[in-house]
């Protein structure tokens, strides 16, 4: 395993009846990704894309070995499915579902990581590695194998700069989208020392948003701990004030969340700013050719 | 988000043990002025606009009355109030306690933490943002074994109160605590929270719900946000549009890829008035919808932005091209689209075949599209 | 542990929304003709005796009554009976119901997995003991995230539940393990749980409350288990006192020594009949109240054998001596004393100069008060 | 560290100013014990046996860089207490306090395993290894430095037991009082696994007592992964059948948990079954001179 996911992933997708669940199954299998199961409770015993469809989690672990999984149900009953997933000893789940109350994502985290698991999201495209494996739904087409790691809280913008980097003819070694919700399974924190200790990855970029301040604090673990060199953007440099959380919610961020604070964090720590997404490529290709030549 | 008017957020405090001053909500002049003839609200008593905006006080949308006239005269005053683009269409009347000293206490999520949060300082009363940061106490709190005691007593501490109301205030922390995760709060602060004789009591209540667990709380179906009616049509439709002041009409899928369209019309002059996140749709009909939405906001000319990844372009452009059939001509507006990605190919035919053209770059279309709307500010 | 009558246990399920037959308790015969005259306890009625013991149907403590006048009869037979060495004081009355299925399910703790565990059964309506173990589906829940919608549906599935029947069970569920958690309880068991309709009905109720967290539920301080009254006194004093079938009575600290005190008395043929545990006191007056106590239950001889960590030998044997200065001559009984550890050497002295005679190992003093109890069986 | 303690261990003492804590202090430091700080709400700026007293365990931790806790307060406090151990970053706990009621130990076990931390009891008199350090109540003259290990379910049965191996004349390496509570933080299947690999310890002694399957569970445990020589005694085969946790409760143990299924395990298992307490230390004098002459 590179970041998480590789050749050896077995893929569970927990709502694979659903229309998202099948068309993703049929897309990652398309990308050459192991799916090896699925789980819709009362669905037992029936076929979606060609992967045996289960009613729990636990028989279908036991009888396909699958190691991560990749969920679809509605909000309403996500954190059951993730609990369930956890329960049945999967350590990587890939949660797309968006609108999770986060009071919820607060004891799928916690539950998750008293076991020894992760989670990724939710409400996020998931993890892809071209030519091994992908949980999630970020679009094949995107994607060729290279040494580019993209971490990225965006979804949408996140294909366009994997597009990006591909069109400028290199490629990604692991693309993992975190989702953009308030409480995170995975933050850049926790995704930067998997991208820094994979021997497959020679650039990081990171892609973040405005609000919250996972930006601030990636910084911070960039400036202490990554020696590779990192290309970040800020998107919502623009965007209005909006509807923050009340005052408490500034108390708590202490003047970070904006742009320019998180801008000027990256920076401060070594990262190379990007002022529009369509300036990634070019600065990762600048990096790289810097690297070949070294 | 959905956030409380300050009864009702007392309402919730009550029903979670909270103690409240003696209060009611009057909609007139003569209901206010019954509520304190009655007793119901002792006097004197205070009349506070209910308004989601701070700084009431200083506002004049917070009055006294010693009489029951007075109490008429203060909630006629308040209710004919806009305050800060709110109507003021209830008033509270509280009864006004002898306060020994104001606090403040809150709890919401740190997101960094990912746990709920206790905010406390001994300086309540004012914006928390503007008590110094030595002042204020943040304790995390787990939510698998709850608010423990070492926690409350810290937040004691620092609230500076002992003996019975301690005891107080360790009943309320349990209470908020309770009341914070049963009602999916994101946020509730109590400010300020007042020491009167041995006991607290809450004079103000702040509750913000979160809109995604609304399926948890169908009793908060009814409280509408601050939007423009355009905003209130494109939310029951499901779609984030948001009102800015410029001309520009923005219309992308996906939060991250909007954001950074604004950006770049902005960094090269242009002045975005509406923005729509089509989100992961792949209907054509929602497209239409949207655009309908777009036309009505009449700007001046609009940038469809789409990455196609979930959603196909083809998709998209179909939608795109049964709208403009559809606009009146008085909301007729100038077109500039770049769809990429998923289906690309199929989609750009589909729109060159209605006469428009996609631009492949973002520089190159965000440059057309202020170009279109008048060249840049 | 507090044992509740099944009328007990039902009133907790009604408070945490259980579904019920209709029914009440009564206290005499005349009591329970009125019930079902007035029509409290619809007809045809169950009459059920209100003890802990189980097996009551076989044992003619359950009877069925058609009319007020049999409900009487049934009520005087089985208010009368003293079963299994339980005094019958009250009758539940109620509504015999159409059921269709009888299942099992119930809620404890498993020791190994430090988990709650909810047991659930197809065939309910006998003891679980005797159903086959692999129709027996064992559930571990976790306490942090609760009882899961997974865990449901496996419950669910062994139940053989679906439709309307498997919604109802999903809320019972949650009634069960809400009330399992915040009544502290040990076990919650229902048995049968009974398919009427499309729903479920708990037909019997065995919820025992947890000792320890008594302090916590004072509502059960009224709840005696079936103690000798000797046994009664003792646990007012907080003094850990048994009574079997022997005639030699045993005194020593904590729970492995007294246990591994009464092993080595029964392999030399000695026949323990009280035991107490002194636990880890420090007292010399908590060691007198427990002699007295001792002498009062009549042993023919006691064995004293203390090992001293916590507690000091020189404390006890202080106590001892003091205590058998206020034995009444009609309880006397012989004394062998074995007392090691902590002060050894001044406790093993205070006896001496008592006349008592402190023998060191644990095999000789043994078999000395097999001796002065009359020798070995 | 040989097992979870040494000289290096750094103990708090949680409710040092009740009498119990008080004494047990005295008694830690007589054994040697770096006692280094105690903890009561309210009494922080006094001093018990010369041990500073504070009012949280995080003041007390950043002060005194304590690294276990050995915890007195009262039941209905304990679970607290714990909690406030756990979260200033302690990961040894040794609860002696009684009478905790066992939902909230499933609190406290759970919490604190999933910050990593371990708990010794509740209701256990603890852990001591002689020459270096004690956490406990157990008493301090029936320890003599050796290399027998001993884990037990009893307290006072656990002094006579380690007496009896001192007057024998050999040592203990290290003593585990587990506590005989429904939910204990360490059962014997935790604790043999640190003796099996803790250079110090030749021989292990077991001591279980009737009630629950911690002993068959050890046995399992002894039968596949333990190499050394283990010497069983199990207190209660005689006692009545006692008051069982209802039909439910013999559903769980399946028909284990009597002294024979326990001995049987254990002695199938490969350990030496005494079958009174004295004869623990000759089943292990036995063993060492066996051990000497190889």
């Amino acid at each position: 395993m590179t970041v998480l996911v590789d050749e050896n992933t077995r893929v569970l997708v927990q709502g694979i009846t659903g229309h998202q669940g099948t068309v993703h199954t049929r897309q990652m299998k398309a990308f050459g990704t192991r799916v090896v199961a699925g789980v819709t409770p009362g669905k037992a015993g029936t076929e979606v894309e060609g992967v045996p469809v289960f009613d729990t989690v636990r028989e279908a672990v036991a009888a396909t070995q699958a190691n991560a999984s990749c969920i679809f149900v509605p909000a309403p009953y996500a954190k059951d499915a993730l609990i369930e997933a956890v329960d049945a000893g999967i350590l990587l789940s890939v949660v797309v579902t968006e609108h999770i109350p986060f009071h919820d994502m607060l004891v799928m985290y916690h539950y998750s990581r008293s076991k020894g698991g992760r989670i990724i999201g939710p409400n996020c495209p998931g993890i892809a590695a071209p030519g091994k494996a992908k949980v999630g739904i970020i679009p094949n087409v995107v994607f060729q194998p290279g040494r580019v790691g993209v971490i990225s809280r965006s979804g949408t913008l996140t294909y366009e700069i994997v597009n990006g980097i591909k069109e400028r003819g290199l490629g990604q070694s692991t693309c993992i989208g975190l989702g953009g919700d308030p409480v995170v399974g995975t933050s850049f924190v926790d995704a930067l020392p998997l991208f820094q200790g994979d021997p497959e990855t020679d650039v990081i970029v990171l892609v973040g948003e405005i609000g919250g301040t996972a930006e601030e604090d990636g910084a911070e673990y960039i400036r202490h701990h990554v020696t590779k060199p990192v290309v970040a953007y800020i998107a919502g440099r623009s965007a209005p004030p909006g509807k923050r959380m009340g005052h408490a919610g500034a108390i708590i961020s202490r003047g970070r969340g904006t742009a320019e604070t998180k801008l000027a964090a990256l920076s401060a720590a070594g990262a190379k700013v990007a002022r529009f997404p369509y300036e990634i490529p070019d600065l990762v290709a600048e990096i790289v050719a810097r690297q070949a030549r070294r | 988000m959905v956030k409380l008017a300050e009864w009702r957020g007392k309402e919730l405090f009550r029903k979670y043990g909270i103690p409240l001053p003696r209060g009611q909500v009057a909609r007139t002049p003569e209901e206010a002025e019954a509520l304190a003839r009655a007793g119901t609200v002792p006097l004197p008593c205070v009349v506070k606009a209910q308004v989601l905006a701070g700084g009431r006080g200083k506002g004049g949308a917070v009055r006294f009355a010693n009489t029951p006239e007075e109490a008429k005269t203060a909630a006629a005053a308040i209710l004919g109030l806009e305050f800060k683009g709110e109507k003021v269409r209830e008033v509270l009347l509280e009864e006004k306690l002898p306060i020994a000293r104001e606090l403040y206490l809150s709890i919401t999520l740190d997101r960094s933490l990912r746990l709920p949060i206790v905010i406390s300082s001994a300086q309540g009363g004012m914006e928390i943002e503007t008590v110094d940061d030595t002042a204020i106490e943040r304790t995390p709190v787990h939510p698998f074994p709850g608010l423990a005691s070492y926690e409350k007593r810290r937040v004691a501490h620092v609230l500076g109160v002992t003996g019975p109301v301690a005891k107080s205030l360790d009943r309320l922390l349990d209470s908020l605590w309770t009341l914070f995760n049963r009602e999916d709060a994101e946020l509730v602060e109590i400010n300020p929270l007042a020491v009167v004789g041995e006991g607290l009591v809450a004079l103000d209540a702040k509750v913000i719900i979160e809109d995604d667990a609304a399926f948890r709380h169908p009793e908060y179906a009814d409280i509408r946000d601050d939007r423009t009616p355009l905003e209130e049509i494109a939310r029951e439709k499901e779609i984030a549009f948001v009102q800015l002041d410029g001309n520009i009409g923005v219309i992308a899928n996906g939060a991250g890829l909007t954001m950074a369209t604004l950006d770049v019309l902005k960094e090269f002059g242009g002045n975005p008035g509406v923005f729509l996140d089509l989100g992961g749709t792949d209907d054509p009909k929602k497209v239409t919808e949207a655009f309908l939405l777009m036309a009505r906001a009449k700007p001046r000319a609009v940038f469809l932005n789409i990455f196609g990844g979930v959603t196909r372009c083809d998709t998209v452009a179909r939608g795109l091209v049964e709208a403009m059939k559809q606009v009146p001509d008085a909301e007729r507006f100038p077109l500039v689209a770049r769809i990429r990605g998923n289906n690309e190919k199929e989609g750009v035919e589909i729109l060159r075949a209605a006469g428009i053209t996609s631009i492949p770059t973002l520089k190159d279309s965000a440059q057309a599209v202020i170009a279109a709307a008048g060249g840049a500010a």
